[in-house]
């Protein structure tokens, strides 16, 4: 037997083996997972260089379809690729529509459980470096007011609840509030987005419970209750795709804890 | 994943990698002995070039392997012969031989003239104690002593070479690799055929 | 299409130029570059394994199903990467002999698989071509601007060429892997600046 | 038993994987920016290396050496750490979701790694034996992890609280801290070959 011969064959062999392997874990192991984020990942150019700051270009995809990593996240990709995500999320990357942040925590003082009083510096990211904040909620907004602080354009303030409130005419989308929330609660939304549910939370909805009166138990019933289907649960929390939402209410009384409401409402 | 897509994943990978394989075998065996002749050159060229003189060739390039021996295991050993020419008259024939030394083996390469005198003998490798046994190779004036001797002089110590003091492991060691590699010389040496 | 094709090369040469833009391949850059002749060679073998990794991927993206993409990609990678191990060792074999484990190592350099992914998988065969030579170039410049930097300022010398005066002792720092970290560092920030100063002064 | 000891500590401190051997720096740089994303990362890391160090190691002795392959190493490793990575995923994926989400994230980051890559070549090189390329994987990992959490660390305090040069932010402070931390293991130096 040649060398070429023994090379072909080891080589052959190896593939067969190995494909044998991925073909039969694949068909053993399948789990169904969010089409979208297999679309946004096919455009992304897959080098999983980290560049991004997500472990690899599925989960910067997931990020990004979950509206938690703005469409140019990806580094590597630049400009074409941003075009292409927003292509394929059907929101435009240059988005001719207005956007605003919108803050996704619903667990102010009175309603979310603490988990040890904190004295420290009164700054969100302070508060994270002390073993992960004050809330039991490991999702939900610390109320510190870093957001509030470093806002460019004022368009912030603190409510009495100890949530931050967005002023819908000075909030120009700039993301900083985005970039600087530790907990990535501030999300920028389109004005036209009629409904969300205003939590953050990926917690299991049992556990929810016990932390939280105003968090998304994950439960699906808003998913049900909508006609449009424009309601989707992403690991146990419940993401409106403003895109089909048009604004009818029948989720919000479905809800058990009234996360999901309408975001259409006069500047108070 | 239908049966259709596994088939088809497997059909292409293996495809793809028994192509490559194949390719690579033949590139492998396209580029084999320059591959060995570089090795060599850049273990052998520097003794050879304090041993060999007076060539216009490559010795390296025109070499002869020839099964001198049988190690322990009963696989046959092979020493390489280095040819020196000048105007495609063969002047040197250069090998290198091993002998025990103090702290591991002492190799040795020798030249030797067609006419049965020593030209030439470099220390190439050695795991001597640095400064006591290294001397052996680092010293000019013991290797120069082997130059010019016909291959029939006595070689041990004491006798038409003296040891370095202090060093008597390590200059034993180079005398009996001489040694072996002349008894090596004479008994192939029809085999050379220069 | 030629219009393209020289947009698509001078792209890797400056406006994404791998090290610098986007952090793709340090590892290389970080190790290598304590010498500029090394630097050079390394750099024009991932010259070679990008270009033919881009083309034979580009050649082959329509047959080659989604699960076992990776896989494939990087067996043509692998496949470049020995072709120039065999050759460097049978015709450079001192630079082999220094370069030693960062020739395989090009396998797993970010840049080659990243552009397999992100360009040649969706591109045309010629667009590949130029992509991968772009990038291969870019990153070679790269390579060769930092080697340049480190071994002047390390050992006073270019291409082993004494460049500095007689008495330079050599600022041993830019030779040890501090030197590179902190090199690359303040590299990636000039770079950083001069490219937003640009984009300041286009708005 | 001692010379384990050594490779140990030779693997961790001295010759660090990352800060001194440079294997691994991509996601070094990438992963390092929030510690949840360390934390999944230098466990995924541990996983996968010990797991490829031993297939590959296994690999060469039985296959290559035996049918004299040995220029096919590249190939042959870097396609099995491809296929291992990803069957890995597709098993977490299924059977242990809460672990995946932690943890199998980074798995697709991990093919491109230049580290689990060098390991395996270095287990090669230097002649280890099957325990001590066992022990070189887990010391090289735990190296690794450690300069990643560490980094990691740094890197979030100093998000929040220093302000850093508008030339050096984001990746180049991160760089220069890494060479800082580089420059403490190179005070070991002396202790191991």
């Amino acid at each position: 037997m040649g060398p070429v011969t023994t090379a072909i064959l080891a080589m052959g062999g190896l593939g067969v083996f190995l494909s044998i392997l991925l073909g039969v874990a694949a068909k053993v192991f399948f789990v169904y997972v969010d089409p979208r984020i297999g679309q946004v990942a096919d455009v992304l150019p897959g080098a999983n260089c980290g560049g991004c700051g997500y472990a690899g270009c599925s989960d910067c995809a997931a990020a990004m379809v979950e509206g938690k990593a703005p469409v140019n996240a990806c580094k590597a990709g630049g400009a074409s690729v941003a075009q292409a995500v927003a292509g394929v999320l059907g929101i435009s990357a240059a988005a001719a529509e207005r956007e605003v942040a919108r803050i996704f925590c619903k667990g102010d003082s009175a309603r979310a459980e603490r988990k040890f009083k904190y004295m420290g510096i009164n700054d969100c990211r302070a508060a994270m470096l002390v073993s992960g904040g004050d809330k039991s909620c490991s999702y939900g907004c610390l109320g510190l007011g870093t957001c509030v602080a470093n806002c460019p354009f004022g368009a912030l303030s603190m409510g009495e609840d100890g949530l931050p409130r967005v002023d819908d005419e000075k909030c120009t989308a700039c993301g900083t509030c985005v970039k600087l929330c530790p907990r990535h609660i501030p999300k920028v939304v389109p004005v036209s987005q009629k409904a969300a549910s205003l939590c953050s939370s990926h917690d299991v909805g049992k556990l929810v419970k016990e932390i939280c009166e105003a968090g998304c138990l994950g439960c699906g019933l808003c998913k049900k209750a909508c006609p449009e289907k424009a309601v989707e649960v992403v690991k146990f929390l419940s993401v409106v795709d403003h895109t089909k939402c048009t604004g009818c209410g029948k989720c919000f009384e479905k809800c058990p804890t009234g996360i999901i409401q309408s975001l259409v409402f006069t500047v108070v | 994943m239908s049966l259709r897509d596994i088939i088809k994943m497997i059909v292409v990978l293996t495809i793809v990698s028994a192509v490559c394989g194949g390719g690579l075998a033949l590139v492998r065996i396209s580029t084999a002995d320059q591959i060995t002749y570089q090795k060599i050159k850049f273990i052998k060229e520097p003794a050879l070039k304090q041993i060999l003189v007076g060539y216009d060739n490559d010795p390296v390039s025109d070499r002869k392997e020839i099964v001198t021996g049988k190690d322990k295991k009963g696989k046959d050993v092979a020493t390489t012969f280095f040819y020196a020419k000048k105007a495609g008259q063969v002047i040197t024939i250069a090998f290198e031989t091993e002998a025990p030394g103090f702290a591991g083996n002492v190799g040795v390469m020798m030249a030797v003239k067609p006419d049965g005198t020593m030209q030439g003998v470099a220390v190439t490798t050695l795991s001597e104690t640095p400064g006591v046994g290294t001397r052996v190779k680092e010293d000019p004036s013991f290797c120069a002593q082997f130059v010019g001797k016909p291959l029939t002089a006595n070689f041990s110590l004491g006798a038409e070479i003296q040891g370095l003091s202090g060093a008597t492991v390590s200059s034993t060691a180079v005398s009996n690799a001489v040694k072996s590699g002349v008894e090596l010389y004479t008994k192939h040496k029809s085999q050379l055929g220069f | 299409m030629a219009a393209r094709i020289v947009k698509e090369f001078t792209k890797g040469l400056w406006k994404e130029i791998a090290p610098f833009r986007f952090v793709l391949g340090l590892c290389s850059v970080l190790a290598v570059t304590t010498d500029v002749k090394n630097g050079l060679g390394l750099g024009c073998a991932v010259i070679f394994v990008t270009t033919m990794s881009n083309v034979l991927v580009s050649a082959l993206r329509k047959i080659i199903p989604d699960k076992v993409r990776i896989a494939v990609f990087i067996v043509i990678i692998a496949t470049g990467v020995v072709i120039v191990e065999l050759t460097m060792q049978a015709y450079f074999y001192s630079l082999f002999l220094v370069l030693g484990i960062w020739i395989p190592l090009i396998v797993v350099n970010c840049l080659v698989l990243g552009r397999a992914e992100a360009f040649a998988r969706k591109e045309g065969v010629m667009l590949s071509l130029a992509d991968g030579v772009g990038m291969g170039l870019g990153f070679t410049i790269s390579l060769v601007v930092v080697a340049t930097i480190r071994e002047i300022l390390g050992k006073g010398t270019w291409f082993g060429l004494p460049v500095m005066w007689e008495g330079y002792p050599g600022f041993e720092f830019m030779i040890r892997p501090v030197g590179a970290f902190v090199c690359l560092g303040l590299l990636l920030g000039i770079m950083n600046v001069i490219s937003a100063r640009g984009r300041r002064k286009r708005k | 038993m001692e010379d384990y000891l050594m490779l140990v500590v030779s693997a961790i401190f001295i010759n660090n994987i990352l800060l001194i051997r440079f294997l691994g720096n991509c996601p070094f740089v990438g992963v390092s920016s929030s510690m949840s994303s360390a934390l999944g990362m230098s466990a995924a890391v541990l996983f996968v290396n010990v797991l490829a160090s031993l297939i590959c190691w296994i690999l060469q002795k039985t296959v290559l050496d035996v049918f004299g392959l040995e220029y096919l190493q590249t190939l042959v490793f870097i396609l099995v750490i491809a296929a291992l990575v990803q069957l890995v995923e597709i098993i977490m994926q299924k059977v242990a979701p809460p672990l995946y989400r932690a943890l199998g994230i980074f798995l697709p980051l991990i093919t491109t790694n230049c580290m689990i890559f060098g390991v395996a070549v270095l287990n090669i090189k230097e002649e280890y034996t099957f325990m001590q390329a066992l022990v070189y994987a887990i010391s090289t990992a735990l190296g690794f992890n450690m300069a990643l959490i560490l980094l990691a660390g740094i890197r979030e305090r100093m998000d929040s609280t220093a302000r850093v040069p508008k030339l050096l932010q984001g990746v180049p402070i991160c760089l220069i801290t890494a060479g800082m931390m580089g420059l403490t293991f190179a005070g070991l130096l002396g202790l191991a070959k």
